[in-house]
Parts: C-alpha cells; structure tokens; sequence
C-alpha cells in the first residue's frame, strides 16, 4: 500500500500543492490530473523518491520510503517524461539493458516478446533507436511494462505520442497489472478506460 | 541551544547586524596599530632592505586564504550533513572574501619576487599551490552561479569545496616534493629574535586584523544573502520577524 | 538488495557502456587520437631540439593524458542525463556509489587503458629511454584510474548546467594537481636515475583514496543533479 | 623611528614602487569589497521593501 | 530576402547568442580560466627551470590556446541540435551559411576575444618581453578567429556523421596545424629578433581564406545532419 | 496553395508512402493521422523542405519549393516534435529569439501578450524555461503562433502533453488562423474540433 501523508511541495517560489494525503490500495490506479504545470511530474517524483518533499512523506507498506531507500526501489518500476532508452542500442538491447541495470532478468526473448505485444513489428527491432518514430520510442520504453514483476508502476504521461491502438493495448496491460494485485500512480490528461471501482482520480488544483 | 536558536536565517539576520559594528571597529583599530608597528618600529632587514615589508600583507593575505577555504568548507559540510540554509549561506559569503585575499597572496607575492628574484613569478610549489588554490575559489563561485535551482547550486558546490579541501593540504605539503624558491617561515626571521619580535608582532597584528575584517564582511554578506534569498512567503509566515528585521534595519 | 543481484547491476552497467562504445567504435578511439595530436602538436609548436624535447617529455606526455581523460569525462553522464536513463540509475536498489564504480570501471576501459597501451610509442617519439618507458607506463596505469574516479565528481556536479564542458575542466583540473606532479615526476626521477619509486607509491595513494572518496560525492552530486 | 623624512619613506629604501603597490592594492580591494556590499545590501533592501509593501505586479499575477 | 533583413536575422543571433552568454557570464569567464590552469600545468608537469619554460612558452599558449578553443566548439550546434533550434534555423529565410557567420562570431567575442586579451599576462609568467608579448596578442587575434571558422565545419559534422567524432578530428585538425605553426612561429621568431611579420601575415591570409570557404561547408554539413 | 505532386518517401529500408497526391487549399486545414511510424512527420518535414522527397515535389502555388528555397522558407512557420526553446532563456526571450531568427518582427509586448494567450501566466514569464513543466514548454513553442503572420503553418503533433484548457486555444487559435485564409497541416493522433468543411483528413496507412 502506497501512501502521501501531509505532502508538500515547493519548486522555486510557488507551493505547488499542500497537505496533500492520498493511499493507494493494492489493486487500484492512482491517476493524477491537472492543468499543466500544476505539479503532477513532482508528484510523481516525490513517489518514486527523486525529489524530496518539502514537508510530509511517502509510506510504502506504513513504513517511510526515505528509511527503506534501496529496499522501496526494489518495488517500483517508473517511467517519466523521458524514456530513457539510448539512441544507439537497439529496441532489444535497450529493454534489456534497463532491466538489467534494475535488477530484474530478462532474456532477449522475453525482451522481443514485451516489443511485440506492445506492436513493434519484428522489423525494427534490430534498428538503432534513433532512427524510430516518436511514438515508436515511447512504446519500446513502455515495453519494460510486459516484463516488470515489481508491484508499484509510477508512469507519467505515459500514452503521449500514442496512436489509439497502443494506448488501448498499454491500458489493458495496466488492467492486468491491477487484477493481479499490483499498484499505479499515472499521470495522464487523458481518460483512462479501466473499470470505475479500480481508479482513484487526484486532482491537482493549479 | 543557541545554535539551533540562531540557525535560522531571520534570526541569525540581527545578531550578525549586532556583531558587526564590533568587529569593524577592532579590525580598523588593529589594522592601524599594526601598520604603525610595521613601518615605523620594525627594523629594516638586512638581507632584503625595506622590501620586506611587503610581509605585513602578504603573509597575512596567504594565511586567510587558506583559512577561509577551510573554514568555508566545513560550513559546506555543516550545510550538507545538518540541511542547514544558513550554513550554505555562510559557505556562500565566504568564497568571494577568499578568493580576494588569495589574490592579494599572489598580488603582493609577485611586488616582493620581482625585487628579491628578480621575476614576477616563478613556477614554485607554493607559488603554484597558490594559483590552485584560486582556481578552487573560481570553481566554488562559478559553479554555483552557474546553477539556477538554489537549493542545488547550495548542495553542488558544498560538495565541491568539501571535495578540494582534500586537496588543500595535498598542495601544500607538495613543497617538500618539490624543490621550491619560496621561503619558508625561518628565513626573514634570522636577522635577531628582538628584531624579529617586533615584525612578528606587527605581522600577527595584521592577521588578526585582516580575520576581524573577514569575520565582518562575511557576516555582512551574509545578511544580504538572506533578504535575496529567504522568499517573500516566509517572511510572511513569520510575521514578528518581519517586525523586528524591519527595526533592526 | 543481495550481493550477487548487486554484481549484476554492475555487471549490467559495464556491459551496456561497452556495448555502446562498440557501436560507436569511433568515440572510443578519440582519446587516444587526442592524445596522439597534443602530443604531436607540441614539438610543431616548441621547436625540434631533441634536448629540449626530452626534458619537456614526460610533461608534456602527462598533460597530454590528463586533457584527454578530461574530455572524455566531460561526457560520461550527459548521455544518460538527456536521455532519461539516469533517473533509472538512481532508482535501481542498489547503492548509486556501487553503480559509479561501474560506470567509472567501464569509462577507464574504454578510454583509459589505450591510453596506457599507446603511451611507450609516444614516450619513443620523444627520446625516453627503455626504462623510463616501463615507469611511465607504470605511472599511467596507476594515475588514468584515479584520474577518472575524479573526474566523474566534476562530470556529475555540472550534469546540465550549461557551458559545462568548460567549467568540469575548471572544476577538476585543480584536483588533478597532485596526480600530475607524481605521475611527471614519476618519470623524471627515473630518467634522473633516481628511480620513480617513491612516486608511484604516491600515486597508489592517491588512487587509493580516490577510489573510497570519489564513488560516494559522486552518487551525493547525482542525487543532486536529479532533484 | 627610522625614517629621516618622508620622501625618504616613500622611497622604501628604492623598493616604494613594490611596497606600496602592494599596501594601496590591498586597501583599494578592501574597500572596494566594502563598498560592493554597501550597495549590494541597499539593491537588496529596496527590492525587498518593494516586496513587502504592496508587491509587484509580477507578484500579484 | 532583401539584405536588411539578412542583418536582421544575423544581428538576432548574435544577439540571442550573447544574450544566452550573459545568463550565464561564467560560461565567458570560463575558456579563459581553461586557458589559464592548462598552461600551469605544464610547468607543474615539465618542471621549474625558467630557461626551459621560456623556450617552451610560445608553443604551450598556443598548444592551449588551440584546445580551449576546439574545446568551447565541439559544442556550438549540439544544443541547438537537442532542442530543435536549428531546424528552425534551416527554415529561416536567409542564406544558412550567413547565419553560421553570426553564430561563429558570437561564439568568438565569448569564448576567443577573452583568450586574446589574457594572454599577455601568461605571456609574462613564461618570462616573455614586450615585444614578444605584442606579437603573440597579435598572432592569437588573427588566428583565433580561424579556429573558430574551421572548428565549426567539424561541430556541424559531428551532429550529422554517425560516429564521427574521430572523423571530425581527423578532418579539422590538420587544418589547425598551420595556424599553430604560424602562430607560435611568429612569437618564436620575434623572441629570436628575426620579427614575426612574415608569419602574421601567414595567419591572414589563412583567415580570409578560412572566412571564405568554412561558412559554406558548415552550412551544407549542417543541413545533411537535418534531414 | 499547397500541393504534393507523386510523393514518396523511403526511410531507410521501408518505403513509407509512394504516390501521394494532396493539395490543401486557403482556408483549409490538412490533419495527416495514421499509427505511430506511418510517416507523418516525416511527410511534415518533406512539406517544411528540411527532408528531401525520394520522389515527387512539392508546389507552392504551382512552383516547386525546391526553386523558391528561401522564398519558401519566407511562408512558413513549422513547430515539430522539439520544441526549439532555449532552457536558458525565459519564455519571453524564446519568442522573441525565435521570431527575430524567423525575420519576423516581434515586440517584448507582442510577445508577453502571445504567452498569455496561451495561458502562460505572468508569473513565469521571467523564469528560465528549463524549470517549466513539459507542458509549459510546449506552450512556449506553440505562443510563436500568436505572433507568427506567416501563412503556412506546419505542427507536429502540437497537442501533445497539453491539457484539454490549451488544446482548446490552440484549436481556436487555428481557426482564427484559416479564416484569415491561412493553411495548415498538422500531424495529430486526437480529433481536431473544427468545423468539418475546413478540414482534409489524410490517413497514412503505416
Ligand atoms: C606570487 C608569489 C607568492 C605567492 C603566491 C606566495 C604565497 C605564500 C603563501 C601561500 C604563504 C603562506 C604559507 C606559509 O605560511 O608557508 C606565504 C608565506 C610567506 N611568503 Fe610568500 N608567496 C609569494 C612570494 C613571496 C616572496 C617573493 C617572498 C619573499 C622573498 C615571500 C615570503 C613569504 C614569507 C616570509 C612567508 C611566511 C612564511 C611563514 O612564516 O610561514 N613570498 N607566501
Ligand atoms: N525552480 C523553479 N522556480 C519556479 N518555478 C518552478 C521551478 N521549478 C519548477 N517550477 C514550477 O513548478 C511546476 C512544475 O510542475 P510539474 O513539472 O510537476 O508540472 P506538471 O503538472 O507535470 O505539468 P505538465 O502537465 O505540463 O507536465 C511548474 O509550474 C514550474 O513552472
Ligand atoms: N534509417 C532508417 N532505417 C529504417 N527505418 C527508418 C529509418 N529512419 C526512419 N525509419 C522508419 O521510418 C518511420 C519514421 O516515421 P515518422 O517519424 O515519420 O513516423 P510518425 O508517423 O511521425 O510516427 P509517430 O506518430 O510515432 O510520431 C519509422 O517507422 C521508422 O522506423
Ligand atoms: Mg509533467
Ligand atoms: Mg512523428
């Protein structure tokens, strides 16, 4: 169970939000909405531990994620606005690598596996990256999804750049996540389609 | 305690305004003291004629620039290990006052080389050792002005003058790796222990003048830190302070 | 966060810094090649006396080695700075200070040890004697790693601040100082017939130290960077 | 006192140029660093006032 | 495409360059203090004896003086290339090798002029005379300039050819070599008595011609690294 | 009026579209969709001259763009996947830099007031961009809008990581912008909501 207890935020001059409390409950989506600039990538750092907050803190299971440090980010797997794959490597080789450096094995079937589900043809999977689409980046540093077995997803923005029928097949693949008991804090402007009962929305005011 | 009670910036804001006046005065008072004492009651050296007397700047100036590099460094640490703003302040108002002094160490070092070596410079150790030490300063302060974010520029060159004071004394023992020109602290002193009394006098003098100055231009500097930095909210959030910031002022 | 789940995320940074290097087999080679011009530049810029050129050798040589490690450093973290797999790296449980080391093992490979392998042909270009040749090695293969474990402090201190190419240079090259005065004078002494001994030694010192001070400001400097 | 006159004491025993070179650029740094943060502090001062009463526009946006 | 607005569009990325300098006034300061620590390296590296160091001293400014240079430059179209910025400057309504003109410029007033400016000091802690002193502000100020020119022909490659680091070295620093050897042969002769007039006169020409040629060729690099 | 003629494209080893044929009128507005590596931007940047075409040209009424060169360059106002601002500078300063390289004359005002319409507030006019929010940024780059008079506008998916508040401006900023007569093509994975007679849709088929 993931829980924000009287969090605080400042970036600069502004407060960005305040005395924020939210839980997450195993099984359910957390997704955060707001104009833009309204704080959902800080909060979504706060979560996985990049930015400290202000005031306030994070409690994973009840117990504070700045005393587990190595054993929180064990749990976690989080993708931001960048998508943190190398121009130069292959989609294969950039999932598997960042699983590696995560600490979670995959083999390179396995990597070519989650490439496919996320509908990266065969084809470019022996391409460099820097050679895909916009989209078609998004989607290989998405690909880490199919092969994650950590319980907490934070994603941030996660559909931007998608054509229609990736962001349904990734919106499925969370739906699974969440049926099998897994957590999601995702940041996103658009509307998830999972069922109700599943997704919790935060609205950040601005 | 009183440090935690002076660790935040707006209360530290009028004691430091309160310590000042004291300082300054001290330091003007000894300055002048030992310039009396320098030039007109130390002797002429025999070995360098009145040439020497460069020595009643130019040690002192090293010694602070040294000094301060430590003493900013362990402010440095403070900041980092405590998450203290005001020690990251300190360490902040501390580099520019450095790196004047250590320029000063190389400006008057060159005045006495020039008449003694017969060169401005020579590629000594500690003359070296010197030039690094200002490329430290340089480092310190242009890293953090290159740094948007406060907080990070803090924390950034906290890490780096923590990282170069290792240094610091690394450069300085290099002189006995390194055949070296520069005199070390018996050589001007061998002329007579009367004579030498008296320059050592005026020379102690002057670096106790040249710390009270730092102590007040630091403390000085500080306090403008604090009204640029400290943000319009939390000031607000403390409104007495505000109140007796406003009086003090 | 067990032992050999550590090895593997170390194992699996050198591996993936490796193999981008072989694909870009050409940056790998650029520090060599930088070393090669500086140190051929010099007798175009000095003059060709051979006297001349053999005192200023080991100097010259050692610069050469120092500028060259800085530019490639300059860059170590950049890359995955931009392109976002530097947040995985903080986010990976295992201590960050493990992971640099990782990351510093495999920069010194790539960038490092040619320069070790090509240095005697260098040294020959400028009259060093057989034995001088082996110290100068020696020196190379002891200070290139310690000049790299500092460096990474200055590389992740300046990770997108502009004009940082420069100011890493600033900002490391002070700290550089001793290693250089051992290392040159390392070969000196040897040349002297003194024999470097007591300056390697300094220079394991140095590396020593390097290797349990560096790995840690640099993990503080990242956190730092990626507030 | 060792100074027979005070052009004598200017002279430095011929070394016045380097002597007090050395004393005037000091001073002139010290009270230059003075000076800078005399009007450093009355920069900060003002805006700050500027702050507190009132509040700029850019503020109040 | 009348010519006022060709200044137009020069004169605002001049301006933005500057501009984007003064938010950052270290970045000015900072090829200056690259110069200043890497020649104190050398005598750190080669050793004290002032007869040496001023033999040595004409060729290490210019050695260094080559560096911060080719160093500063590396860089001048990555960011623009990162953030998109040049492919708006391809699609502006001016010849592109005109524009290379004002960003070569900018980038000379602050990472060059700085160079030429300090230099006589360095000059006097290597024990040059004034004349020589002369002769060196002289010869940095022509061939800086030319550094610029042709270094920015390799940073326009660097963003295009894959794996090109090498290449652009490869390419662009044979084309320094004469005004390394120009330049450091004017301050060396002058020191000699013999003047440095013939080799000046070297470095303008290859100025002129280098103001010639380098804009066009970086205009088409730059272009192919676009499509 | 714009117009490819017989247009191809080869990336690589794919050919991505062959014998493309499309003209967009005064007033029009063409919305190129199609899945993630189709070839949109690719296409956008044949349009913007930046990428050569295999085959087939490119006419600005009626004249290849490749004669007009420069001429060309002079009708247009491309914002592709980056944003082309400068972390260091403040927005203000990025639309005018922006302009002013366009050759386009654009005031401190002009340019205050463009970011404002936007949605930018003037709090953050003065900050260096790289603190602002993703979506901030691409504001930035999208305020060139409110200044540009250029009639041929060439946007890369200008809505992502927008919030449905800026979508709308943007959207009625490209409406203001037809009905003065302008053209646009935009590459976009959501539905543009404007009138239908004043858009072509145009679906590569990937
Ligand atoms: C640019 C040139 C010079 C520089 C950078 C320089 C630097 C320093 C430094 C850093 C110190 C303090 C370190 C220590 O206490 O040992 C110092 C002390 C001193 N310097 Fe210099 N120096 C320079 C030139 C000279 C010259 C030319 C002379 C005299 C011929 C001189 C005489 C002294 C003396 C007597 C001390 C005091 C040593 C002691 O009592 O410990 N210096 N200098
Ligand atoms: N150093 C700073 N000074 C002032 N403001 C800052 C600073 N750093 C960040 N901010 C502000 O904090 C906010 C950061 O928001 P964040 O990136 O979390 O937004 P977001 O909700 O993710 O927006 P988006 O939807 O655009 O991604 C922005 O409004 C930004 O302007
Ligand atoms: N050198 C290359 N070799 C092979 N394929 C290439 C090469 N360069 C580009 N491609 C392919 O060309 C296509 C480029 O498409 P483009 O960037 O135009 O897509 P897009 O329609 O804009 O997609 P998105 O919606 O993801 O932005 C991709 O499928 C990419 O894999
Ligand atoms: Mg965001
Ligand atoms: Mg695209």
């Amino acid at each position: 169970m993931l829980q924000a207890v009287t969090l605080s935020c400042r970036r600069g001059e502004r407060r960005l939000f305040s005395d924020l409390n939210v839980k997450v409950e195993p099984g359910t989506l957390l997704a955060v909405v707001g104009e833009n600039g309204s704080g959902k990538t800080s909060l979504l750092r706060i979560f996985s531990s990049l930015l400290p907050p202000e005031e306030g803190s994070i409690l994973w299971d009840g117990e504070d994620i700045h005393q587990l440090k190595e054993l929180y980010s064990e749990q976690l797997t989080y993708i931001g606005h960048l998508n943190g794959i190398k121009d130069d490597l292959t989609p294969i080789e950039n999932v598997m690598s960042a699983m590696a450096l995560a600490g979670e094995v995959c083999s390179r079937t396995a990597a070519q596996e989650a490439l496919e589900a996320i509908g990266l043809k065969r084809l470019i999977h022996r391409l460099p990256s820097k050679v895909l689409s916009q989209g078609q980046k998004r989607r290989v540093a998405l690909a880490r999804l199919w092969v994650s077995t950590r319980p907490l997803w934070l994603l941030d923005e996660p559909f931007t750049s998608l054509d229609a029928a990736s962001t349904g097949v990734v919106t499925q693949r969370l739906h699974a996540h969440l049926q099998r008991g897994g957590l999601a804090v995702i940041v996103t402007h658009q509307e998830v389609e999972l069922p109700a009962e599943r997704v919790q929305r935060l609205r950040l005011a601005g | 305690m009183i440090w935690s009670k002076y660790s935040a910036p707006q209360a530290f804001y009028p004691l430091a305004g309160r310590l000042i006046p004291w300082f300054s005065v001290v330091a003007v008072a000894l300055i002048g003291v030992g310039l009396y004492m320098g030039f007109f009651v130390a002797p002429t050296d025999f070995q360098q004629g009145e040439a020497y007397r460069i020595i009643f700047v130019h040690v002192p100036a090293a010694w602070m620039s040294m000094f301060l590099y430590v003493v900013m460094a362990v402010w440095a640490g403070v900041g980092l290990g405590l998450n203290a703003r005001l020690s990251f302040m300190m360490a902040q108002a501390i580099a520019p006052t450095g790196a004047m002094f250590t320029f000063l160490a190389l400006l008057t070092g060159a005045m006495w080389g020039k008449p003694t070596w017969g060169a401005w410079w020579v590629w000594d150790a500690r003359l070296t050792s010197e030039l690094i030490l200002l490329f430290q300063y340089a480092g310190v302060m242009l890293l953090r002005t290159s740094i948007d974010d406060l907080r990070r520029a803090d924390r950034s060159s906290a890490v780096f003058s923590l990282v170069g004071v290792v240094n610091v004394p690394i450069i300085y023992f290099s002189v006995q790796w390194w055949n070296t020109l520069h005199q070390g602290a018996s050589v001007s002193m061998s002329t007579g222990s009367k004579m030498a009394a008296t320059m050592l006098t005026a020379m102690l003098l002057m670096t106790l003048a040249f710390w009270l100055y730092s102590v007040a231009v630091i403390l000085s500097r500080v306090r403008c830190i604090i009204v640029e930095r400290e943000s319009l909210p939390v000031w607000e959030e403390q409104p007495t302070v505000v109140q007796k910031v406003a009086e003090v002022r | 966060m067990s032992r050999s789940s550590m090895w593997e995320a170390v194992g699996g940074i050198v591996r993936r810094d490796l193999l981008l290097a072989m694909r870009r087999r050409s940056d790998a080679a650029m520090s060599v090649f930088f070393l090669v011009i500086v140190v051929s530049l010099f007798p175009l810029g000095v003059g060709p006396e051979p006297a001349v050129l053999r005192t200023i050798g080991p100097g010259v040589l050692w610069v050469a080695a120092l500028l060259a490690c800085l530019l490639s450093l300059a860059r170590v973290f950049t890359a995955d700075y931009v392109d976002g797999t530097l947040e995985q790296m903080v986010l990976v449980p295992q201590p960050l200070a493990v992971l640099v080391v990782g990351k510093v093992f495999a920069h010194w490979v790539i960038s490092g040890l040619p320069i070790v392998v090509l240095s005697p042909l260098l040294g020959l270009q400028f009259g060093l004697s057989g034995e001088s040749l082996g110290v100068l090695v020696m020196s190379l293969l002891l200070g290139t790693p310690t000049l790299s474990m500092i460096g990474t402090i200055g590389a992740a201190l300046v990770l997108g601040v502009r004009g940082s190419g420069l100011l890493v240079a600033l900002l490391v090259l002070p700290l550089y100082v001793p290693v250089l005065i051992f290392g040159a004078g390392a070969v000196t002494s040897s040349m002297a017939g003194i024999g470097g001994e007591a300056n390697l030694s300094l220079l394991g010192a140095c590396l020593v130290l390097s290797l349990f001070l560096a790995p840690w400001a640099t993990a503080v400097a990242l956190r730092i960077a990626l507030e | 006192m060792q100074w027979g006159s005070a052009s004598e004491f200017f002279a430095m025993g011929g070394y016045g140029l380097y002597v007090w070179t050395s004393f005037v650029v000091t001073a002139l740094c010290m009270v230059w660093e003075v000076l800078a943060l005399w009007r450093r502090r009355a920069a900060a001062r003002a805006e700050h006032r500027a702050m507190l009463l009132g509040g700029t526009d850019e503020t109040a946006a």
